[in-house]
């Protein structure tokens, strides 16, 4: 395992936890970011160019500004009254914990049987032609569902946050 | 003699026939308007009343016109008018009315001795305030009489009878303030009801057995062979046809209404009511109304008589009428005897003259008893207008012992009220003097026993004797009376001028050298034969009942005329016998008798009742509430344990235990997430677990 | 240790820090945050199967995790839009206190 | 010879690479390269600001600066030195971290942004294949360091800019993008030296640039009005305001940082110059085949720099747009102007040769362009002013 895979995973985990930790929400929001490029540079590393590109651009470039914009509509980047974490936090703590050990177990005792163990095959170089080629023959119905959902999901978020206009007066 | 009248076919009801409804129909109309009137419209009233009956008798002497000149033709006229009144189911109920000469002579009989009444009224009622009311009644009474008369169905009869039931009882009651007449015209109305129950038990038997109640109808009338037929074969226990058995029925009715026997009582009461009604309901029409009924319905009391030879045997039931009119007669006149009041004398002797018809209807046949009836009407008004006069003219006092010597000061009401007393009594060739020899030349020849003839005879010497008697305590000797009397009014006097002239001619129509009256009645051409008086028994008869008479009036002009003992010393007769006396003053204790029996035994019947009520259905109803409440506590004490306890403890448990499990349910996303989680983990635990072999 | 168990594991470490992160935070934005985290983590588990799978040229690990990503998109949007809303009614977003779907 | 001076870069880096061991050689060139852009780049911004001050100048009837050095040739020097020894305030209430972390952010984004940009003929430092997908994600993150300047200085003015900055920004790189999609449908690959070299074939001389066509036209028009919003330039620079929020998102830097945002913005927009150059102006190719033998790399910058002028000429004549309507026109001429451009270009691919697909194209978007404009750009007659005061 190179250098690199630890040096951005590393990175990575300190923004999740950076941004799971922090007491200033949009502290948290930022460290979100740096884990999102962080995941992007896993992909990448991974040869997942599209993805890892698409990965920025729709986390950090949008999915980030949201939610920063998000904090600031609902005032959350004042320190909130009543604490940050909620009632129990070391039971959430303990469980994410459990989840982690049950992973890993699962991982470490299953390595044997993962594949690629033994076949370090170089990076399969995967051009943004397959990837339209695929997308446009075998999954051509996932494509346009998910065109759909993207639609409804637009309006919908519009709508929702919509400031309805008789509650003004 | 009762012979087979022919009478000819049903034809079309000629003009007057169709109109004979209007005469009781005007009557009630007026009485309707008159009744709408305000009271001191009097003159009004008495116009109407006196006018609607001048209209009634003026058409009735058309009908008896029209009889009269059909009779004269030789063929009895017989015409029917029949509607159907109801119709339920199949059957139906016909009312209709029937011209005959039976019900030609009772109409012309009623509406003319009524008109004379309403005249007399008008001046005998002048200072009463309820003047319009009392009219408004009696034209009630004229019309509902006039109905009884013409009616050709029994129903319809029926009808009319109760209406005149009603009205005696309003007349009677009519000053309703004296205890005494409000008594008196329930009583009259309570006795009458009696026999109108009989009555109708009659008349309900007659519609089931001959299925109508129309007297003649074509043939199919219940007076008519083939019911009447259908009727004899029918047996009623006792011996008696379903025809006698319904005839006495019809009879009780009779005696109700004409104050028979057993249910006179009421009539002697009666006399608190004005004189004019006395006269008018209780003399000529109402009690009249008896006799005519069982003349109307006589072939269903005569129906299967045998014939012996010429005279006409006699069916239980016209037995049953003639002993029980000969036992009133005489018991009626016993009691006359020993009245002191005016009014009830003459009522005790209207008793006694109806029993004197009821024997002639039941002996002789209807032209008999109707000829009485018809005489008796005249001269018996004429004595109750005279007795009106004679209270009117004493200031309203009706005890004879304190009037006397009115001969010189009423001179006028003297010699109509001895015209009256005469013809009443059977004075030779006045009118009683007839119609009594009928009935007795009846009674003498009747083909049951002679009995009911010695009765009627030694009836006729009682009349003349309590007669006399009255006319000596109140028009000779010296008057005893407070105030001066006066003579009444003309109004009141030339209404007794023209009875008393009726009383003494009318016998001419009955005598038997010219029976025209039976002629009439009977539909047979009537010839004049002088020889007919010296027929065997006939000569002998009348000298019995002249020489009867002349004995009556010999031993009360000996005994009262000229007497006028003082009012308190007691009667002559009563000095020589006081304990019959006393007997016979008190009314053979008739009402006590009835108080002790019938009512006692309301009383009790009462008491029973009550008890019943009280005791057994009251234990009844009280034993139910009983019974619920005890299911109820039943059911409050199942619900209480079972239910409560059970059942709701059970409900209890489980949404308590709902409540633990909905606090997972706390609306907070985390919690759900966190179960999520530790599903996850516990899940995946268990796979590896198990796959770790 | 061969590379594809160290990428599960950063995953595995990725998706229970996202996991604590929805589970302890109060504020409803930092909860969809952890959401977010989680998803990433899986669109990584997703990508480093089809890296070191059996046929890489199937595309399908890579093309699941590019719609992953769309999808995870429109959710954070109409979930972020959810929030706002929430806190103009409720004036809160505290997670605690959006209880109205109480059982 | 004309080709040595060509490739004269490539040839020196491979020149200097030779020297270094083996193993180092590949990243040895990759630093090369980033220390060429990172001294051009730069370089370039220091004449464009020189440029703008003199052009604006002359367009506003005065001389602008010629103090320092001759004609005033040493001002961005000056300009250098001065934000390099100004003091570096940092308000007390800002957020340090976040406050420092901005400019540098933005500053590295935006280089990161040259690595895909075909300078010349075989000068491109990643030759990636989602060339185009890459450079936009690098674009999209610049919304990010804006907004955290604004936020971290506690500011109002500087928050409220960041916020109209970033909406702004939003608004028209959605317009980019599609626009942009039109010339990857064409060329049917997302690296830029494949779109280079689609335009680079000369037909009777003239090149095949996509300019020419009518939906190329068309769309470079969108992409520059686009470009001109996306970097806060001219027309759009409503978050700068300067009447207005003061300095918009950078108020509260002075000094260093504040030169920082001034080249982050000026490296920004020559970045757009050259992205919309390489789309629609053919990047390096020459526009006449005769003069092919002029080095690739200069048409390159002699583009970038006619589109300076563009900016600088903008900035100089169009008064500023108010935030509605620079949404209004985004959201409602921009955006579907470009989605109808796709349509046009599909419609453009598939119809053949022939005049017949440039009447019906360039009759399609014209008629387009002015119903749009007429029905959707009419001035609304405005009713009274409703306020809506923050809740």
């Amino acid at each position: 395992m190179n250098f690199a895979f630890y040096l951005i995973s590393g990175l990575a985990v300190a923004g999740a936890l950076a941004a799971v930790l922090l007491k200033n929400t949009v502290h948290c929001a930022l460290a979100l970011t740096v884990a999102f490029a962080g995941i992007a540079m896993l992909f990448l590393q991974l040869g997942a160019q599209f993805a890892g590109f698409a990965q920025i651009l729709v986390y950090i470039g949008a999915v980030a500004i949201l939610v920063v914009f998000a904090i600031l509509l609902t005032r959350g980047s004042e320190t909130p009254r009543d604490g940050v974490y909620s009632k129990f936090p070391l039971t959430g703590l303990a469980i994410a914990a459990a989840v982690f050990a049950v992973l890993g177990w699962a991982v470490l005792n299953s390595a044997s049987a993962l594949p690629g163990a033994e076949t370090t095959s170089a990076a399969p170089t995967v051009t943004v032609m397959d990837i339209g080629n695929a997308l446009m023959s075998r999954y051509v119905l996932p494509l346009e569902i998910v065109a759909l959902l993207l639609t409804a999901a637009l309006i919908g978020a519009v709508i929702v946050a919509m400031h309805e206009k008789e509650e003004a007066n | 003699m009762q012979e087979a009248i022919s009478f000819t076919p049903q034809t079309a009801a000629s003009g007057i026939a169709q109109m004979l409804w209007l005469i009781p129909a005007v009557p009630m109309l007026a009485s309707g308007v008159i009744a709408l009137l305000k009271q001191p419209k009097r003159r009004t009233a008495a116009t109407l009343a006196i006018g609607s009956l001048g209209f009634s008798l003026l058409v009735a002497l058309a009908a008896f016109g029209h009889v009269l000149s059909g009779w004269s033709h030789g063929a009895a006229v017989r015409e029917t008018v029949n509607f159907t009144w109801i119709q339920f189911g199949s059957t139906n109920v016909d009312l209709g009315w029937v011209l005959d000469p039976l019900s030609a002579v009772m109409l012309v009989m009623v509406t003319f001795v009524g008109l004379l009444i309403f005249i007399y009224s008008t001046g005998y009622m002048a200072h009463d305030e309820n003047f319009t009311r009392f009219f408004c009644f009696l034209s009630l009474f004229a019309g509902a009489m006039l109905g009884v008369v013409i009616a050709n169905s029994l129903l319809l009869l029926f009808m009319c009878w109760e209406l005149v039931g009603l009205t005696s009882y309003l007349l009677i009651g009519f000053w309703y303030f004296k205890p005494s007449a409000a008594a008196a015209a329930k009583k009259a109305f309570l006795t009458t009801r009696v026999g109108d129950v009989f009555f109708l038990l009659g008349i309900v038997w007659l519609f089931a057995q001959t299925g109508t109640l129309l007297f003649y109808n074509g043939g199919t009338g219940s007076m008519e062979e083939t019911a009447l037929g259908g009727l004899l074969a029918q047996h009623a226990g006792w011996g008696l046809t379903a025809a006698g058995a319904i005839g006495l029925l019809i009879f009780a009715g009779a005696a109700g209404k004409s104050g028979q026997f057993p249910l006179h009582v009421w009539l002697p009461d009666a006399m608190e009511g004005p004189t004019p009604v006395s006269a008018l309901i209780h003399a000529a029409t109402m009690v009249a109304a008896g006799v005519y009924l069982i003349a109307r319905v006589y072939p269903l009391m005569s129906a299967g008589a045998e014939m012996h030879g010429v005279l006409i045997g006699s069916t239980a039931a016209l037995t049953v009428v003639t002993w029980v009119g000969a036992f009133t007669a005489v018991f009626a006149s016993l009691i006359a005897v020993a009245q002191n009041d005016i009014k009830r004398i003459l009522a005790y002797s209207t008793v006694a003259q109806l029993g004197y018809m009821m024997a002639g209807l039941g002996m002789g046949g209807v032209a008999v008893g109707m000829f009485h009836l018809i005489a008796h009407a005249f001269f018996k008004a004429l004595l109750f207008m005279g007795a009106g006069s004679v209270i009117h003219g004493c200031n309203d006092e009706q005890d004879i012992r304190r009037m006397g010597g009115l001969k010189a000061d009423m001179p006028l009401t003297f010699v109509t009220y001895a015209a009256g007393m005469l013809a009443l009594c059977g004075f030779p060739i006045l009118a009683g003097f007839w119609s009594k020899d009928g009935i007795l030349e009846a009674g003498s020849i009747w083909s049951v026993s002679r009995g009911p003839f010695y009765m009627l005879v030694f009836g006729a010497l009682l009349t003349a004797f309590y007669m006399t008697r009255q006319v000596g305590y109140v028009f000779f000797g010296h008057y005893r009376g407070t105030k001066h009397a006066h003579e009444s009014p003309k109004v009141m006097v030339v209404p007794l001028a023209i009875l008393a002239f009726f009383a003494v001619t009318l016998g001419l129509i009955g005598t038997p050298a010219w029976p025209w009256f039976r002629a009439f009645l009977n539909g047979q051409p009537a010839e004049f034969d002088l020889h007919a008086f010296f027929e065997p028994g006939i000569l002998a008869l009348m000298g019995t009942s002249t020489a009867v008479v002349f004995v009556g009036l010999g031993l009360g002009w000996w005994l009262y005329v000229g007497k006028s003992p003082n009012p308190e010393d007691p009667d002559v007769l009563e000095a020589a016998a006081p304990l019959p006396w006393k007997w016979l003053s008190n009314r053979l204790y008739m009402d006590e008798l009835y108080g002790a029996t019938v009512i006692a035994f309301y009383g009790w019947w009462g008491r029973v009742a009550d008890w019943l009520d009280r005791r057994v259905w009251g234990g009844m109803v009280s034993a139910v509430a009983w019974l619920t409440s005890l299911g109820a506590e039943l059911n409050r004490f199942l619900d209480a344990k079972v239910v409560d306890g059970g059942f709701d403890k059970g409900c209890e448990e489980i949404s308590t235990s709902g409540g633990l499990l909905s606090q997972m349910q706390n609306g907070r996303v985390q919690t759900y997430l966190r179960i999520l989680a530790l599903a996850l983990v516990g899940l995946a635990a268990i796979l590896i677990w198990s796959s770790r072999a | 240790m061969n590379p594809l168990t160290g990428y599960l594991l950063v995953a595995a470490l990725l998706f229970a820090i996202g996991l604590a992160g929805a589970l302890t935070r109060r504020n409803a934005i930092l909860v969809l945050i952890g959401i977010e985290l989680m998803l990433n983590a899986a669109n990584l588990n997703l990508i480093a199967f089809w890296r070191y799978g059996p046929h890489p040229e199937a595309l399908t690990g890579m093309m699941f995790a590019i719609f992953s990503i769309a999808v995870a998109a429109a959710e954070a949007a109409v979930g972020l839009g959810l929030v706002i809303s929430i806190h103009r009614h409720a004036h809160t977003t505290d997670l605690d206190a959006m209880n109205r779907m109480k059982g | 010879m004309i080709d040595k001076l060509d490739q004269v870069f490539v040839l020196l880096t491979q020149w200097v690479v030779g020297f270094l061991p083996a193993f180092l050689q590949p990243v040895a060139v990759v630093v090369i390269a980033v220390a060429a852009i990172l001294v051009t780049f730069p370089g370039l911004f220091a004449i464009c600001v020189l440029l703008e001050r003199k052009g604006l100048g002359r367009m506003q009837n005065r001389i602008g600066p010629n103090r320092v050095g001759p004609f005033g040739l040493l001002q961005p020097v000056a300009d250098g030195l001065k934000s390099l020894t100004k003091e570096d305030l940092v308000p007390l209430s800002a957020d340090a971290a976040v406050h420092f972390l901005a400019p540098v952010f933005l500053v590295v984004v935006v280089f990161m942004g040259y690595a895909v940009l075909p300078v010349g003929r075989n000068m491109t430092l990643v030759n990636m294949d989602a060339g185009l997908l890459f450079y936009f994600a690098m674009g999209a993150s610049t919304e990010l360091s804006v907004f955290m300047a604004g936020w971290s200085s506690r500011n109002k003015y500087s928050l409220l800019g960041a916020m109209r900055a970033v909406a702004q920004m939003i608004s028209y790189e959605v317009p980019l993008l599609m626009s942009s999609v039109a010339v990857v449908m064409i060329t049917g690959s997302l690296s830029l030296n494949a779109i280079v070299d689609a335009q680079n074939v000369y037909t009777w001389g003239l090149p095949h640039w996509y300019i020419f066509t009518p939906w190329g036209f068309a769309g470079f028009v969108m992409f520059a009005t686009a470009a001109t919003a996306e970097t806060n330039r001219s027309p759009f620079d409503l978050p700068e305001g300067e009447s207005e929020l003061v300095a918009g998102y950078f108020t509260e830097y002075s000094g260093f940082k504040f030169a920082e945002f001034f080249l982050g913005e000026y490296v920004g927009m020559l970045s757009i110059s050259g992205l919309g150059a390489t789309l629609f102006l053919g990047g390096w190719s020459a526009p006449l085949q005769v003069l092919g033998f002029v080095p690739s790399w200069i048409w390159f910058f002699g583009k970038v720099m006619l589109s300076m002028c563009v900016f600088i000429w903008l900035r100089g004549t169009l008064p500023r747009l108010r935030q509605d309507q620079l949404m209004n026109f985004a959201w409602k001429f921009v955006l579907p102007f470009t989605m109808l451009n796709l349509f046009v270009a599909a419609a453009w691919r598939f119809m053949g040769d022939g005049w017949l697909r440039w009447v019906v194209c360039s009759a399609v978007l014209v008629i387009a362009y002015v119903v749009m404009g007429r029905v959707g750009m009419r001035r609304k007659h405005f009713g009274p002013r409703s306020y809506r005061y923050a809740e």
